[in-house]
């Protein structure tokens, strides 16, 4: 199943009369980086144990410090222009490797600071000096907090939160919710639109960057049936700004650009998530008997998995072109909103296939599919709808 | 389909001098073909010769396959974008035939063909004027196609081959058709030849078939009975019990071509199809402004987008001489289901007017029911993957 | 397959303390009614030839008068209130065993005549006597013109077909399409808009009575992919009106009433049409035989007949129900909606199932399924597209 | 669903006095139940014997039991309205355990229980003081309820019964549980008993599930062992060696209930998105009045008025003495996969709202997988309705 995830290799074709140079995306070697990956789940087992990931209180920012620690955010990161196909191909290894890691689950808080917070924050200008480096090393974290209560997700024209000037200093308030890794955060990056254009020249959504400890700054952890524990509510009650990272009237064009790389880095995690309970339903028609003899002996059962594993190969195509775009430095919003619906699409049928092919073992907690299942209906919002998707989708 | 999404699709995956290419068949297909169709179809027949003959002399055949067999010496990316220019064209008759001539027998004869094979068979086939059908399908062998009953007795200098061939698509245009048979002693994979027999040969009897759903235009064989036929060794095409082998291997790269031409098709519906709807209006507004068609159309388009790239990495493996039958078989199930789907939802958002045979998507869903049919159906497809993915059958 | 077709016997349970007295919709006792059913089409076997009805001049007349002429049509024809639920159940009778012959075609022409112009046509007390008796002995028919080009069939406020005056009479210019019997009608009840208030009062749509024959009608055969040889259309060149069946503004009223039986009875038809493609298959796939084993030995085979079997079961009841919803006379248009919409999923979804299980055999004109594939698409825009039942759905 | 739909879906099934039934338990559950399912969900449990008690006094249980058992002597129809009650209130771990105790081990008791069982077991179950659960699924057996372990060797008077039955929803709630064993001789359908076992009995032992997605109040026990247990022979349900008889016999009616329950979820799951649609908007628009979610809504609220019709007409098929079980076979399909299906686009339509474990939406997505699963799966359903149909297995 994994087979799409490397570039082919090389090799003469007997009677092939053009020479054989691969044109699929991919083709950095990412050996010594797998292998890395490889060494960090073995010895961090602990962290990566799928109940920890159950409770309330997941060991988010244990994993953090230890992934930087071993260096594995540098390693998916680009260190000038020229680098940039590295780490992106670099950070498609992260995902995948994480999505088969402790049912997937440490994946998210994962990509939330690296490809969400860390990744924005880097093409903030503004940013203080130091902040990326030391997300870099997993020493802190931030979260990006777009989502209010009330309004649906894509309709960000109708901002309640908003930054004001008190005095000599900015204050936001508002609320926030659903925002992921805001209960382990150092910082927050929060959109709120300015009616007064004290931030800048215009009015209009700006965003602005607060520390989360600073008065005025209430966080807790949502009960949610996917992404347990990692996903918060924020109030801000005249809570200060610390910098301005864009001025009003700039902050949601920064996060239009911003969720291009967003929404295909989610497209690679939803698809890897997507395989991997696949692989896990297959194996286990392995084992599972019923009627005398093990389910994969069902036809029906072989061919709902072969189906699903066709799904899979051709989200991870379109997934891949999409990280080599990217690279490029030319995916259109259209087709980030194409592997991001795809994906979305593919998680929840193969995760609702899986359960059911499980039966009773599939419905109980700690099982990846159904874990998978309830991730995906998460995952399915970040960084826009299935109908914002589709709208993208429609504009070309 | 937009534009842009689909320029999007192609990043990457193009050279130049195939984009040249594809901007040339698609001005000689809009010029020379096109028009013509709605005549062709309203006819049930199409001037097949004269159609290859033209791609002919512009050196269009044949481009993948070695200079020294007639070829052009160039990718196989040429012949994908060939696939995608008939997938353009409003009448699949055409995009089949060609099809066939050039994709699915040509290669055959280019790749295990001997010299005289290639003489005989090949280089005329790549002018446009020998034409070539393929004769596999048998009553009731279905996908099956081991299960062949036509066969070859070995005699001095060749094989007398006798049997029937059904549903052979342009069988009536053809002028040789490649034809597996089992030897005496078949014992499946061995003990099959693949061989050329010439439409012309004593003892080949070709038969129009009955009505069908669509393909109409498709010249479609019913029947290709032959009678004692006598084949001569050199038009054997693969080794002598390597029949079924040198067939079976050559389906693997026929299907991801065939899937460009299926996915092609999706997304000339889905363009058309939109550029209608933005002209009509029904209570005032603009059909194709409709939110649930907006999103119907793009979801459509997110699966034809994604489609393409499993396509299209197919293609790569292949060309590469990395290990493709996955893809293969994964595209071909996803392509063919696709483009029924999207024939399906097109024709319905034409409502009464999609009702009438001569509408181009009246046709076109016609038409691309088959693919889920022919050419590996959709659970051939299945069972093919679930084998290579290791899990055991019954 | 059929064994929701009936009412189910009133045999006693052992043990049920209630009385075993079944409320389910049917009950009239249609065996009598079947019988004819069974003799006429053994009778009339070349009639019923499925090749015949593959042209484009099918032998719709002689069908019509040979129904008529065996008492089919008054056998499903109320004489007075009370006689509705006998008259209604013996019409699902009728439908539903033409729903298996010829591989459904002749079905077609048939229910058109007599639940869609004879049934509207005695709605009408404008209507010129004697014309439902004649029809009801297949001696006449009527065809009903609804549907204009370019206009989408639910659409009816853009009518351009109008109705005025000149000198004396009364005559319609215009054009009709998709109208089912309109190469084999005597006469064409005709909405038109009256824009001048020609017809009575009101200005707005009229439903008007013209004779075939009239001068000023043209009528073509259209050559479309279902219905073989069946629909047509009809250009109107100030062409006198017979009959004013209801004046201007209430035209529409007319057939949104007539519009509800239309609906349930055209479902029930796509709904046996559906049962005869699957049952079909089901009895295929025990001679087709692939890779040495007969079809129906594939689990996977097996378990898509099983679900479509479900679906022809469930929907058969759904539309049961309409008509004991008809035959009390309380039918709601939104009921009346489901049973259309969901026949037509079933019909479209179980002709294509079909056709695949069928292989390269399904392909073939001629093939049950086939055929039911490329009728379903007209029947599922007959009396409105699926869209308008959802919007009827919508409105309760 | 609509009112009027509703309304109309029941027209002609309901009797006047059924209809009342409805009120009656409707203006109940309304005031008693559902004001604390939160806080009940919140703790993670409910007072199963409250509820029943409550149900009990007001003479709401067995209405379908002859009246010399202890049942009100009505017919199946008044329990298709307690099924479609439940399916009202936003907890299905009220809505199943209320379910198994009345409709899956009452049931057995009443048919197939001598005068002794129904005096211990039924008669005070219809009180709702003497909880009912069903210990049917063992580890290893899943669905195949024929291959279960635990044993019962007859012993004088009685049997002894050793073995562990899992995932018995209600089962750290109830009092006696429904138990199939098999005999030493078992040779399926035959040497099987149905036996009730109460949890005081000796060498009982009953403890808690794993976490599950859904049913998070509904008690599963994750294991009811038994070991060395002593039933006496006059609990025994069916003859003996006729056990696994008598059960299949329940499942078939049972799932004709339990389809009611799921269609009554799915059409206030439908009702609820719709008037909270209804109310939200963006972009300035109600979003309930956008068109792709008006056809959304109207495609499922078909599909279950549909398939209440196919529920109907089965539980008059069983009233009335007919062959139901094919019918029951489509039903439980039909109606799990809806209900999952509803389920999954209303979650699905209440956004970010909907993540969150304590909205009545997410529970509902989490409760209703369930049905796909248990008291019969998909699969099991469509291998019934394959054989039922007379298509011949492998």
């Amino acid at each position: 199943m994994t087979e799409l995830s490397t570039a082919p290799g090389l090799s003469t074709a007997p009677g092939a009369p053009a020479p054989p140079v691969s044109r699929a995306p991919g083709g950095i070697p990412t050996e010594v980086f797998r292998k890395q990956l490889a060494e960090f789940s073995a010895a961090r087992g602990e962290l990566l144990a799928a109940d920890r990931w159950e409770s309330q209180d997941p060991p988010v920012r244990e994993l953090l410090g230890a992934a930087g620690a071993a260096g594995l955010f540098r390693a998916a990161w680009a260190v000038d222009e020229a680098d940039r196909p590295r780490a992106l191909w670099h950070a498609v290894e992260l995902h995948t490797a994480f999505a088969r890691l402790g049912n997937g689950a440490p994946g998210a808080p994962l990509l939330t600071h690296l490809d969400v917070a860390t990744r924005l924050l880097a093409t903030l200008p503004a940013a203080p000096a130091g902040l990326v480096e030391r997300a870099l090393d997993g020493r802190t974290t931030a979260a990006l907090a777009v989502t209010e209560p009330g309004g649906a997700g894509s309709d960000l024209a109708s901002l309640t939160t908003a930054v004001r000037r008190d005095k000599d200093t900015l204050t936001v308030t508002g609320e926030k919710w659903f925002i992921s890794n805001a209960p382990y955060a150092d910082h927050l990056l929060v959109l709120a639109d300015d009616p007064e254009a004290v931030t800048g020249s215009r009015t209009g959504p700006a965003l602005l960057l607060l520390e989360a400890t600073a008065p005025g700054v209430a966080r807790e952890t949502l009960d949610t049936s996917g992404h347990t524990g990692l996903t918060g509510r924020i109030r801000l009650d005249a809570a200060p700004v610390h910098t301005v990272l864009a001025p009003g009237g700039h902050g949601l064009l920064r996060l239009m650009r911003h969720w291009i790389h967003e929404r295909v880095m989610v497209a690679v995690r939803m698809t890897e998530l997507a395989s991997a309970v696949v692989d896990h339903a297959a194996e286990a028609a392995h084992h599972r008997r019923t009627f005398g003899s093990a389910l994969i002996a069902n036809q029906q059962v072989r061919f709902r998995l072969a189906d699903l594993s066709a799904q899979v190969l051709e989200t991870r195509a379109a997934v891949h072109h999409g990280i080599r775009l990217l690279a490029e430095g030319g995916c259109p919003m259209a087709y980030a909103a194409v592997c991001k619906y795809r994906a979305a699409e593919l998680l929840r049928t193969a995760a609702d296939e899986a359960l059911q092919l499980s039966g009773a073992d599939g419905y109980r907690t700690g099982h990846p599919a159904q874990r998978a299942l309830r991730d995906g209906l998460g995952l399915a919002l970040a960084g826009g709808t299935d109908e914002l998707m589709l709208l993208q989708i429609d504009r070309g | 389909m937009t534009a842009t999404l689909t320029t999007t699709a192609r990043a990457g995956w193009f050279t130049e001098a195939e984009d040249r290419l594809r901007e040339e068949l698609t001005e000689h297909f809009a010029r020379q073909v096109e028009p013509h169709i709605p005549a062709w179809e309203s006819a049930g027949e199409i001037p097949l010769r004269d159609i290859l003959t033209a791609l002919g002399e512009r050196g269009m055949l044949g481009l993948r396959f070695p200079v020294e067999r007639g070829g052009a010496g160039h990718s196989a990316w040429s012949h994908v974008v060939l696939a995608e220019c008939l997938g353009e064209l409003s009448s699949d008759s055409v995009g089949m035939s060609v099809t066939v001539h050039n994709d699915m027998v040509a290669p055959m004869i280019a790749e295990a063909g001997g010299p005289e094979a290639v003489e005989r068979h090949l280089r005329p086939a790549l002018t446009g004027r020998h034409l070539l059908a393929h004769a596999v399908s048998e009553p009731g062998a279905g996908s099956d196609v081991a299960a062949v009953a036509t066969t070859a007795v070995p005699v001095d200098g060749g094989y007398r081959v006798s049997g029937t061939k059904q549903w052979v698509i342009a069988g009536m245009y053809a002028d040789a058709y490649a034809v597996l048979a089992r030897l005496p002693e078949a014992k499946p994979p061995f003990g099959y030849v693949l061989l050329m027999v010439p439409r012309s040969a004593e003892g080949v009897t070709v038969g129009p078939a009955d009505p069908t759903l669509g393909m109409r235009a498709a010249g479609v064989a019913g029947s290709v009975r032959l009678d004692e036929v006598f084949v001569p060794q050199s038009d054997r095409l693969g080794g002598h019990g390597l029949g079924l082998v040198t067939q079976l291997r050559q389906f693997e790269p026929e299907r991801i071509v065939s899937a460009c031409r299926a996915l092609a098709i999706a997304a000339r519906l889905l363009r058309d199809t939109r550029a209608r709807l933005a002209e009509r209006s029904t209570f005032g507004e603009s059909v194709g402004s409709r939110q649930e068609i907006v999103f119907r159309l793009a979801r459509l388009e997110a699966d034809i987008a994604a489609a393409r790239q499993l396509a299209y990495t197919g293609i790569d493996r292949w060309v590469a001489g990395g290990d493709h039958r996955t893809v293969s078989a994964a595209v071909k199930l996803r392509s063919s289901r696709l483009t029924r789907r999207v024939a399906r939802e097109c024709l319905h958002l034409y409502g009464a007017q999609g009702q009438l045979t001569e509408e181009g998507v009246n046709r076109a869903f016609r038409d691309a029911r088959l693919f889920s049919i022919s050419t590996g159906s959709d659970e051939m497809m299945l069972t093919a993957l679930a084998r290579l993915n290791g899990w055991a059958d019954d």
